[in-house]
């Protein structure tokens, strides 16, 4: 770790150099962009929602080193999880990111726990969420489009 | 408050002496996260001289009244203070009556004003609003807005591969539906320089008027609006060493007079009853409520400043650095992609660029851990990046604090941008 | 610089330490006309404490950059103080987030906002906009100027002989067409204070909006924009210990939310293509192009000044300040007349009076030949000038760092008045 | 002259409290209004031009000590003066008052001398010229009305 440069760990330019589900889920049941207008950066998440399982989940788009390397982690995360844990994972990295909210300490961050960095950056924190956030607005509408009722996931 | 002589260091043989300038500029003598400041973000925002700090202390200090409505010395003094800024601008611009000089905040609501009052009461469902591929939103935006209020429609004219607008193809949009030609004077993007008198020509043939937003020139060129021929002309004073909070709008008096106002409310009137109200002669009909009146004063030392160094010897200066600077990092960075034409005699000190495969992003956060200030993303042009085909780009822009050595320093800061990429630019561009 | 110390002299069982606080204004210890400075226009614009004007020194000296747009250091510190400005605003009126505190240039801009976006988007032919007998211009034109544009009309809600606003008339034009109702909180001429809460009420049971124009307020009542129960509060920096060049207006957000954008350019959009945008969520979407970063950011310190005073003493100094003003004022010059209430807990420290005969303007000039600085004129009120049946009226105001000897300076300039002008004053009224 | 205010010269004051020709001509041939909408000064400028030759003239309304004395010295100046003369007395005081343009030499200022005073103080210089302003435009127009040939008073 010695020349290591404390924003762009290896493992950040690990995920950066290989994307990890990157592309468009083809059927998808929602898809939402996120964007950062001022700086261009453009993600867009799609995803399907079978029963209650949340999968296969993708993103496509530009954002800078961090912002794709989470993107990246997201789908990793989320993948194959029920919609609360996928909740709760957004919440989690909200609160680890912004210092906002509750954390879901049960949650093992893993290699997830190298986005902490860009807390004390505030420029860079809406490109560590941007794949997230779109995330979670897209489970939202692949709820609301096949209708289920589904449980508060509000504490 | 140290005792300080006013005026900038005196330019010789068109040859600024920066080391000197620089004393001028309290900032340039900090640090950021341990290095010494780099500041190459001058198009966002110049950095500014203590000749600007000092008068805004000494009016806060020793002049400050509200100005234009009273009788006691102080409100007298001041406003004398605020017309004689106006004196100035007009002189520095070419002007030919400081009447014709109108006070805003930035040029983006100088260009709102036009837009807003020029427009709307003189474009018409059907007509044509011509703006170039190069503009800023601020430039943009606003006439979209006009537009549709309207039903005008907007024509975009397009650049050509050095970033410079196509003359073919902008004569060929030219028509009688044509209303409002509006040209962004220096890109922001591509430092590219419109040929605004030429245009201007077209555009009067056509029976259009020109609306010329000046953010970019007016702090790096030797200014004369009439020699531009235009109609209009908007600039900012924190991009050319002054406050934030100001800007100014220049117009022909026949244009300005016929004009209804934009913003109405206190000093911009003549008569007011309960139900209507008549309007004070230019340039207070455009001035609505107390104006920003320290900065404008205080705007009136930087343009001493940028006056004592002659906006020729500034303008050479620049062009050097940029040359410099694009040749430096054409031969040591061979990754990279730099927009825009290579002539400095059509260009400003802009240099917009990328890194393959390197999100600019990330070059700025990089660059930044060690003190050297650049900007990444789209620069207010969203439209433009779509046509340079990228999602953003880093951008280092240079003013007459500037040297060579920032550029060494630039360059050795993408080095280490490199050193970190080096996997990712070395595969072939995503 | 000097090293100061950054807070206000703190304010013990609500009685201000006025000898304390006026060694923070330079400009109290100035001169003028060979005079120690005796201001009393502060209606027209505040002086300013070192703190502010060391906040301005200390960010062009070390902190500037533009905001909102870049990843370097100085631009997310500067973004960062500058939001912080707005927190403290927000705060300083009980808003109930920050979000809907917008930046202007003054309280003229904030209310044509209002007109503009909400007004145009929500007011139609046959509607009414109400506004009180005591409006200054820039809560009355930019009214006007919407009535005209969509046929609506305005409609006057009368004061009473005390100056206040007669409640009884207000409730009457009230109607299902009233649309806005546009309240002066607190009048630059006669210092009246309206009850906004209660007419707050009244309007909206009628279905109205409620603007409020607290430039007079803001300065110096403790402020609630929730206990006021109005829909937008408008305000300026400069009157209240800040830079010029800076306003704000607060909002509903839910209102806020659903206007159309007021000024357009750079920093308000969401996505921009050729012919059309999308905008920023609020407070972005009413502040187009580069904002008046630094007097933003100075006014915190201004903001700061006042809560470490505390509002309720300011009021409490300037009532009594006020009070004993208008004793001495009639009892030493009987042909004096003072307009509006003398009931202090209802009018705010604004002291308006003629002498018989004698114009105004000559009145401030023989005060201004001692130091003594006061208004003179219609301030920004013709219409009410023609109610209180005067061409132009004498107008002292007073501040935190006004002290009852600087009343006594007063009484003796007009005395020197009257010596001039005794053999027209002896005269039955013209 | 000791205790004497400089602005407030007891000439000025005499002025400002015997003013002379102050009122309305009846059926005028023009009236002008002057006005400094700031400080709510009004006046009104009312005459009759018979043959070549001007008068009478009226003012009326409100302003400074200032601007009534200088009202009353206007209508002094020029009643019974030719057009050329009463405009070659403007040209003189806005030069005597502004130090802009030229002056006639051969005018025997007398009593208006007194206003040469405002001329450091901008702030009242506009009270100073307000009848005087008037008087030139209600001129104008009453010689626009007779529609008579006049010769051009420019040099
Ligand atoms: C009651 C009132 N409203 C509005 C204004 C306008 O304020 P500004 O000139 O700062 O826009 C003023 C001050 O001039 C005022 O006193
Ligand atoms: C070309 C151009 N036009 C307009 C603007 C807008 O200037 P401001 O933000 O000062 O209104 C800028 C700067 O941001 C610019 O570079």
């Amino acid at each position: 770790m010695t020349d290591q440069n404390p924003l762009y760990q290896d493992i950040i330019l690990e995920y950066y150099e290989y994307p990890r589900n990157r592309g468009r889920v083809e059927d998808a049941d929602a898809c939402c962009q996120g964007n950062n207008p001022s700086c261009g950066d453009d993600l867009t998440v799609s995803l399907k929602v079978d029963q209650a399982t949340i999968g296969p989940v993708m993103w496509d788009g530009h954002a800078c080193a961090i912002g794709e390397a989470s993107a990246s982690m997201m789908t990793e995360a989320v993948t194959s999880q029920s919609a609360d844990t996928a909740r709760a994972w957004v919440k989690t990295v909200r609160a680890m990111i912004t210092g906002r909210g509750d954390a879901d300490e049960t949650l093992e961050l893993g290699d997830i726990e190298s986005l902490r960095v860009v807390r004390n950056r505030p420029a860079r924190v809406k490109c560590a969420l941007l794949a997230w956030e779109a995330f979670d607005e897209a489970l939202t509408l692949a709820e609301a489009v096949h209708a289920r009722p589904r449980e508060s996931t509000d504490a | 408050m140290i005792i300080t002589d006013k005026t900038a260091p005196v330019t010789e043989q068109h040859s600024l002496d920066v080391e000197a300038i620089r004393r001028d500029f309290p900032i340039l003598a900090t640090q950021v996260n341990g290095h010494a400041l780099v500041y190459l973000d001058s198009a966002a925002t110049s950095q500014k001289p203590r000749q600007m700090i000092d008068a805004l202390v000494a009016y806060y200090s020793g002049q400050n009244a509200n100005i234009h409505r009273a009788a006691h010395t102080l409100a007298s003094r001041a406003t004398e203070l605020y017309e004689t800024t106006r004196q100035k601008l007009a002189r520095f611009i070419g002007a030919p009556s400081p009447d014709e000089v109108i006070f805003t905040r930035n040029s983006t609501e100088s260009l709102n004003l036009v837009a807003g009052s020029w427009g709307t009461a003189n474009v018409h469902a059907g007509d044509e609003i011509i703006v170039t591929q190069v503009e800023h939103h601020s430039n943009l935006v606003p006439w979209q807005v006009l537009a549709q209020a309207t039903g005008a429609s907007i024509r975009v004219a397009a650049i050509d591969a050095h970033g410079l607008v196509d003359l073919d193809a902008y004569r060929s949009l030219l028509s009688p539906r044509t209303k409002v030609v509006a040209i962004t004077h220096m890109s922001n993007v591509l430092g590219t320089i419109a040929p605004v008198a030429e245009m201007s020509r077209l555009a009067h043939e056509a029976g259009a008027i020109v609306v010329v937003d000046g953010a970019q020139s007016a702090p790096h060129l030797p200014l004369d609006v009439l020699s531009l021929e235009c109609d209009f002309f908007a600039l900012s004073a924190h991009k050319m060493l002054g406050p934030t909070g100001v800007g100014a709008l220049w117009g022909r008096r026949a244009l300005l007079e016929a004009m209804p106002p934009f913003l109405t409310g206190g000093s911009m009137i003549g008569h007011v009853d309960w139900d209507r109200s008549t309007w004070a002669p230019i340039p207070q009909k455009f001035e609505a409520g107390t104006p920003n009146i320290a900065d404008v004063i205080a705007f009136g030392a930087s343009i001493d400043y940028l006056e004592a160094l002659g906006m020729e010897a500034v303008r050479h200066h620049e062009q050097e650095i940029t040359a410099y600077a694009i040749a430096t990092l054409r031969e040591r960075h061979p990754a990279i992609t730099i927009y825009g034409t290579d002539d400095t005699s059509v260009r400003g000190g802009v240099v917009t660029f990328n890194i393959r495969n390197v999100h600019p992003h990330d070059i700025s956060e990089i660059l930044d851990e060690r003190g050297i200030a650049i900007r990444a993303g789209q620069h207010c042009a969203h439209p433009l990046h779509k046509i340079l085909g990228t999602g953003a780009t880093a951008r280092a822009s240079f003013y007459l604090y500037n040297l060579n050595r920032e550029v060494d320093a630039l360059s050795e800061g993408l080095a280490r941008v490199e050193t970190v990429f080096r996997r990712v630019i070395d595969r072939p561009a995503r």
